[in-house]
């Protein structure tokens, strides 16, 4: 089923993925960060209506190694300035970056990665 | 620049009056509020700390914690000033910054 | 001048944010001005309506209040530190799936940011703790 | 995302051993934020503090998320001064080398790894503290 980014109507929402079922809060994080795997974030990529390519997945896999590493996601700054070392300059860039995830790479990028939901602290 | 620190732990349960004395800056000031005003009372273990220090800064108590906790006025150790809320408020205003012990 | 508290503790188990409130009270008869007020930690339990002290206690959460709208001072409550705690207003309540919000009058819930800013804003920030 | 580009010296303060309390992991997440604000951030470990620093913590046995691993991002959110007071880690029969490295990456010298960790005596701190324009301890 659809899960809008900004829908706050749906209650008990859900996410269905090769016929199983996902518990996802109102904004479409998944409930258990556990249950994440690469077809939970294709699923919610294509109900939001894009779904990912290549791209996408250089920063969802960055997201993953980086919260792995040091238990938080970054800050868009960081998650900016090391895409640029990882990846190329020309992709460490908001712009780029924005395009990719419109929605904003600190929310679209973690909840497909599977990261906590941001508490939107700044 | 002046600091004006504050302390408001007893220095019988943990060691932060004696940290905060150890990292003061020669021109700052401690304020002792809540619990650590028992610090600035005569004849304790901690009365001989208080009163060398005192010969390298200030040192302030507030007087409604004194009060409300039975301690008199008069044993306080002589050189440490007993003020109010709003002496507190000018402590903070005259000094560069404040650091708060917790 | 411009004046920034932060409050580390809840209300009753430590005397901080009474000390706190005698301090604005002070800083405000001496025509300062309270820039903004941050609760954090445990500080953010300060801002509960539904705490019902004893008649013959003080309310520290309606003394908070109070003050804010006779003086129109800013009460922030840290968001990430009240979802932690139980702390919701109506937009948060809604937006995690809780079935009510319990935030005083007169308090609101924002970023870690709001401190940050306090701290370049005013000019001096005091922290009462424990 | 400064204010008005004011930039100010914010110096955190930690001075509690984590896990028994949440002051050390709720003071690293301000620290993280004042970060994103453009501001001089510096930390200070004391007292009980420096064992925030602990190599090899392992929080499975208490049901507690482990946030040690997060202090190693301080660098890539240009956090480069923590100052470890010297007298509390000999206090506590610890040396530097119990302590995580902690570091940052220079981009103009290809990202070479410098330390962030400058030990100081009590006097030290004294003096750096009284420089500060925010001093936030927890």
């Amino acid at each position: 089923m659809a899960v809008d980014f900004f829908n706050n109507s749906e209650v008990d929402v859900s996410l269905e993925v090769n016929g199983k079922s996902y518990e996802v809060d109102e904004e479409g994080y998944l409930a258990d960060l556990n249950a994440w795997d690469a077809d939970v974030a294709n699923a919610m990529a294509e109900a939001d209506g894009a779904p990912l390519e290549d791209n996408h997945w250089e920063v969802i896999n960055f997201l993953r190694e980086y919260y792995e590493e040091y238990q938080i996601a970054p800050a868009v700054r960081v998650l900016t300035k090391q895409i640029g070392k990882r990846l190329g300059k020309e992709k460490g860039n908001s712009k780029y970056l924005y395009e990719l995830f419109p929605y904003g790479p600190a929310k679209q990028a973690c909840k497909y990665a599977g990261l906590p939901k941001p508490t939107g602290c700044v | 620049m002046s600091m004006l620190h504050t302390v408001n732990k007893s220095p019988f349960e943990n060691s932060t009056v004696t940290s905060c004395i150890s990292m003061c800056a020669k021109d700052s000031s401690i304020l002792f509020i809540e619990d650590a005003v028992i610090s600035v009372m005569k004849s304790t273990k901690f009365t001989e700390m208080i009163e060398s220090s005192l010969k390298d800064f200030k040192m302030y108590a507030l007087k409604p914690d004194l009060e409300a906790r039975g301690l008199s006025l008069n044993n306080v150790i002589e050189g440490v000033e007993i003020v109010g809320y709003e002496d507190f408020v000018d402590l903070t205003t005259e000094h560069d910054s404040v650091q708060s012990w917790l | 001048m411009k004046l920034g508290i932060l409050i580390n503790e809840g209300p009753y188990q430590h005397q901080a944010s009474d000390t706190a409130l005698q301090y604005v009270k002070a800083a405000i008869k001496k025509g300062h001005e309270i820039y903004r007020v941050f609760f954090y930690n445990d500080g953010v339990n300060n801002a509960t309506r539904l705490a019902t002290p004893p008649q013959d206690d003080r309310n520290i959460t309606k003394e908070w209040s109070e003050l804010a709208k006779n003086h129109n001072i800013d009460l922030v409550v840290c968001v990430a530190a009240a979802q932690r705690r139980g702390i919701l207003d109506k937009g948060e309540a809604e937006r995690n799936g809780k079935d009510s919000d319990n935030i005083e009058e007169g308090f609101r819930i924002s970023g870690l940011g709001q401190l940050v800013e306090a701290g370049i804003q005013a000019d001096r920030l005091i922290t009462f703790g424990d | 995302m400064s204010e008005e580009g004011i930039v100010k010296k914010f110096m955190y303060v930690n001075r509690k051993s984590p896990y028994g309390t949440i002051y050390a992991l709720e003071s690293l997440e301000v620290v993280l934020i004042t970060a994103a604000f453009d501001q001089d951030v510096s930390l200070t470990f004391t007292d009980d503090g420096v064992y925030q620093l602990m190599k090899d913590q392992k929080t499975d046995g208490i049901g507690m998320k482990n946030f040690s691993s997060t202090y190693s991002a301080l660098g890539d959110y240009e956090i480069k001064k923590i100052f470890i007071d010297k007298e509390s880690l000999e206090e506590r029969g610890l040396s530097v080398s119990d302590l995580q490295e902690l570091v940052w990456e220079d981009e103009d010298e290809d990202y070479a790894e410098k330390s962030s960790i400058n030990l100081v005596s009590r006097a030290e701190l004294s003096n750096i503290m009284s420089q500060q324009d925010i001093v936030m301890s927890f």
